[in-house]
């Protein structure tokens, strides 16, 4: 029972999410709100992971955990530098994106 | 991105923790979900991190091109040279029954050589895309 | 044994409820900035909260093992992509909308 | 790098120690396999130390989970105060960006200290060099907290490095 | 299998709220006009389609979405972007009539054969008969591996893989035989 | 008729994505949007393909005790390949992008287009 409390309000965070990906006014206000989508889609696994007592689906929880946040590392670096290959120690920043 | 000294730490000290969870499974697709695709895709991952915090020319100065290339070769030479083994051994390709007096055995060997291959392989290959689209502006 | 399942029922339960709070906050509040704050909420105590809650489900196992691993890899993941994120913004030249009052008197110096 | 065996040492012990909690399967093939694993990966990190010559603390003492316990009670405390902050009707943040000098003297806990700011609702570190963290604070209070100096106080010093 | 019911619950609760969720986030991709705003969301594309993995039973496809979308994808989009340059989608001159009226019909006769498609979920449909029986039953004593996606990949459909990992390796060749070297001047060779 | 929406409800889902990916692809001009809807298009499929083989109460198909029913593994199989295999064949068309957006500087099809009319 608790359980499908709890897949559904992880479900009712993850729409509210979506719904500032959408409208957010800023880029960041949807990178935002797409890192908390991931940070929610890692519990729901985990939830589905022990009500169904796969526990090898963890694994997948582990890695979103793991690895989810590259892709926001890859923007702070497109915004920073504005191109993949620099390592930005020359201190020369990039074009700015609105 | 070497001056950001949060993002330049935090790559330092997660960087072996990912690789090891890559490698638990690239060897583990046996038990639970994973295998050779997925854990070369969190390979080249894992190194992509750290090429996006330390920059293209360092992380080439760890794994040179030349090695990638060498590596995603390798991989599926790994995959068909299993093939061919199996048939020098008088059977069919890729029939991993014969590598191991004990059939099971055999495949268990088979697999496991196999998704090396691929592993190898899917990783050395996006890590090349990577490293190609990176060093693209480069001139 | 009953207990135990109390407890993890109590911790998902209010798990469930932060994470629907911070849902909320991001609603809430004006800028980006803040929101992030909003974000931090459903980051940390909410995944703490489900965490232990299954932890205590599922007893000591792997299991439960790789559920702590889940918890400390995003206690180090997730405040860094935040940092990421508002870095990125800063950089990107994303104003924060700040108070006035106190602005320039915490801006530089301790305040006594 | 003064003791780069010790380091060594103890990331491969603590990637074996990993290796083996995810796994669970004790004979002799995985146990191989997971030690061969160990070492590729301390090989290529300690490739990669060679070249930016940064070096692994080889202790993990007791001060780090004594900080941890006062960090989980800072974060339910701020987490209330946020909750309460969004819960309450009308506007009632009132946000601060404002740089804070840091005394601490590695790099590990100086990042320590900025993912702790992050990690408690109410503030966030956007920015970190060697001599001060940016931080976006909600409250005026939980920019003077920070001010006191509080957590900055808690945060485990690295004393071997440098 | 004590949690049997409150499994099939919340099996069709994630699994409807988060194909309603995928639609919305498609049409939302088609009305960005933001290239950066649509690599973002394809982050969360990405993401809800491994929620609905893992919920319809496949680990390991999930597994695979999940490492391919949290990390190869979205970078390299991004740095797609980064070489372009070009962030914004032009406005298109005029309304796409055309397009969207053999969208519709294509559509509405794919929905219309959905009626011949046996309910989703139904352990009796053609698709569950062939040799889905003998993978389930067998393969543990033929490979004695637990994960029949593992042994079916690797095993019975060895062949299968070493085509698809040789066509990896192609795609890789053929990234580097287009973008492999560095950028060439074109200046230059006007210059001289 | 409730029936017939729940045992389809997949199905229809995924012919939508699948149409919208296929109107991005032929309504849109700019070639990486065309790829997003080409992104969109084979989620669709990998979907269609793994709602297929779904069995309702049954689990993932790993050898475990205590469960009798599995999801059918042979479509696991086609679409974890697939996947891989997708996003390198997307890199590749990316790649093509970068190189028409240096050849033509522009990565817009109708621009492409009239420079290669006004040639």
């Amino acid at each position: 029972m608790i359980y499908t409390v709890a897949a559904f309000a992880i479900l009712v965070t993850i729409s509210l999410a979506l719904a500032r990906a959408f409208m957010g006014p800023t880029l960041y206000d949807r990178i935002l709100a797409v890192n908390m989508v991931g940070t929610k889609t890692v519990l729901l696994i985990a939830v589905f992971a022990v009500v169904s007592e796969r526990t090898d689906m963890l694994d997948i929880a582990l890695m979103y955990a793991l690895i989810n946040f590259i892709g926001v590392v890859a923007v702070l670096k497109l915004v920073e530098q504005g191109n993949f290959h620099t390592s930005g120690d020359d201190g020369k920043g990039g074009p700015s994106l609105k | 991105m070497k001056h950001n000294l949060l993002l330049r730490v935090i790559a330092k000290y997660l960087f072996p923790v990912i690789a090891l969870f890559a490698f638990y499974v690239q060897f583990h697709g046996d038990f639970g979900p994973g295998g050779g695709f997925q854990a070369g895709v969190i390979l080249s991952v894992a190194f992509i991190f750290y090429t996006l915090v330390y920059g293209l020319e360092t992380a080439e100065q760890i794994i040179p091109p030349y090695v990638l290339r060498i590596l995603a070769s390798t991989g599926v030479l790994i995959y068909a040279g299993t093939g061919v083994v199996t048939m020098l051994m008088g059977g069919n390709f890729l029939d991993y029954d014969l590598l191991s007096l004990n059939p099971i055995e055999g495949q268990h060997i088979g697999i496991l050589v196999i998704e090396l291959g691929g592993g190898i392989t899917v990783s050395a290959i996006m890590l090349m895309i990577f490293f190609a689209f990176a060093g693209r502006a480069r001139s | 044994m009953i207990f135990i399942e109390l407890i993890s029922w109590l911790f998902i339960a209010t798990g469930a409820l932060l994470g629907i709070a911070g849902g909320i906050g991001i609603h809430r509040f004006p800028d980006f900035y803040s929101r992030l704050h909003a974000v931090g909420i459903t980051d940390t105590l909410c995944a703490a909260m489900f965490l232990i809650g299954l932890c205590l489900q599922t007893g000591v196992s792997i299991a439960s093992l790789k559920l702590l691993l889940i918890f400390i890899f995003l206690f180090f993941s997730s405040p860094t992509a935040t940092h990421a994120l508002a870095n990125a913004a800063l950089l990107g030249g994303l104003k924060p909308e700040l108070d006035e009052e106190y602005h320039g008197h915490c801006f530089d110096r301790r305040p006594d | 790098m003064k003791y780069p065996v010790k380091h060594i040492i103890s990331l491969g012990v603590l990637l074996f120690a990993l290796w083996l909690g995810l796994s669970g399967q004790l004979n002799a093939l995985m146990v191989s396999l997971g030690l061969a694993s160990t070492i590729v990966i301390v090989a290529i990190t300690h490739r990669m130390d060679t070249i930016d010559n940064e070096t692994y603390p080889a202790h993990m003492n007791l001060l780090l989970l004594r900080f941890w316990l006062f960090l989980a009670r800072e974060v339910i405390v701020a987490n209330i105060d946020v909750i309460k902050r969004i819960f309450r009707p009308g506007k009632n943040i009132s946000p601060q960006l404002f740089e804070l000098p840091l005394t601490l003297k590695t790099d590990l806990s100086r990042v320590i200290y900025a993912n702790a700011i992050t990690m408690t609702p109410g503030t966030v570190s956007t920015n970190l060099d060697k001599k001060t963290v940016t931080v976006h604070a909600l409250s005026i209070e939980a920019a003077q907290d920070l001010y006191s100096g509080r957590m900055a106080n808690a945060v485990p010093e690295d004393y071997e490095d440098e | 299998m004590k949690n049997i019911t409150v499994t099939v619950l919340i099996d069709a609760l994630i699994d409807i709220t988060l194909l309603a969720f995928l639609a919305i986030t498609a049409i939302a991709i088609i009305h960005m006009r933001n290239l950066f705003v649509i690599i973002m969301l394809f982050g969360i594309f990405s993401l809800h389609s491994a929620g609905l993995f893992v919920v319809m039973d496949a680990a390991d496809v999930a597994f695979t979405e999940a490492a391919v979308g949290a990390g190869i994808s979205t970078v390299l989009m991004l740095a797609t972007l980064a070489l372009t340059k070009n962030h914004e989608e032009k406005k298109p001159p005029h309304h796409a009539r055309l397009p969207l009226l053999v969208v519709l019909i294509t559509g509405g006769a794919l929905v219309y054969g959905t009626y011949d498609i046996p309910s989703f979920g139904d352990p009796m449909s053609p698709a569950q008969q062939h040799v889905k029986p003998h993978y389930i039953e067998r393969s543990i004593e033929e490979t004695g591996v637990a994960n029949i996606v593992t042994a079916v990949l690797a095993s019975y459909r060895g062949y299968d893989t070493l085509g698809e990992v040789t066509v990896i390796f192609t795609a890789g060749i053929g990234v580097m035989l287009l973008i492999g070297g560095r950028l060439l001047r074109r200046k230059k060779q006007e210059d001289d | 008729m409730i029936d017939i929406i729940f045992g389809h409800y997949n199905y229809w889902i995924v012919i939508f994505l699948m149409m919208a990916g296929f109107y991005t692809v032929i309504s849109r001009g700019n070639l990486i949007k065309k790829i997003a809807g080409l992104n969109i298009f084979q989620t669709s499929v990998f979907l269609l393909y793994i709602s297929i083989g779904y069995v309702s109460e049954g689990t993932t198909p790993i050898i475990a005790e205590g469960f009798t029913k599995y999801s059918n593994p042979l479509p696991h199989v086609l679409i974890l390949t697939a996947i891989v295999v997708s996003v390198s064949t997307i890199a590749l068309g990316l790649a093509l992008v970068v190189r028409i957006k240096e050849a033509y500087g522009t990565i817009e099809e109708d621009e492409i287009h009239e420079q290669d009319m006004s040639l």
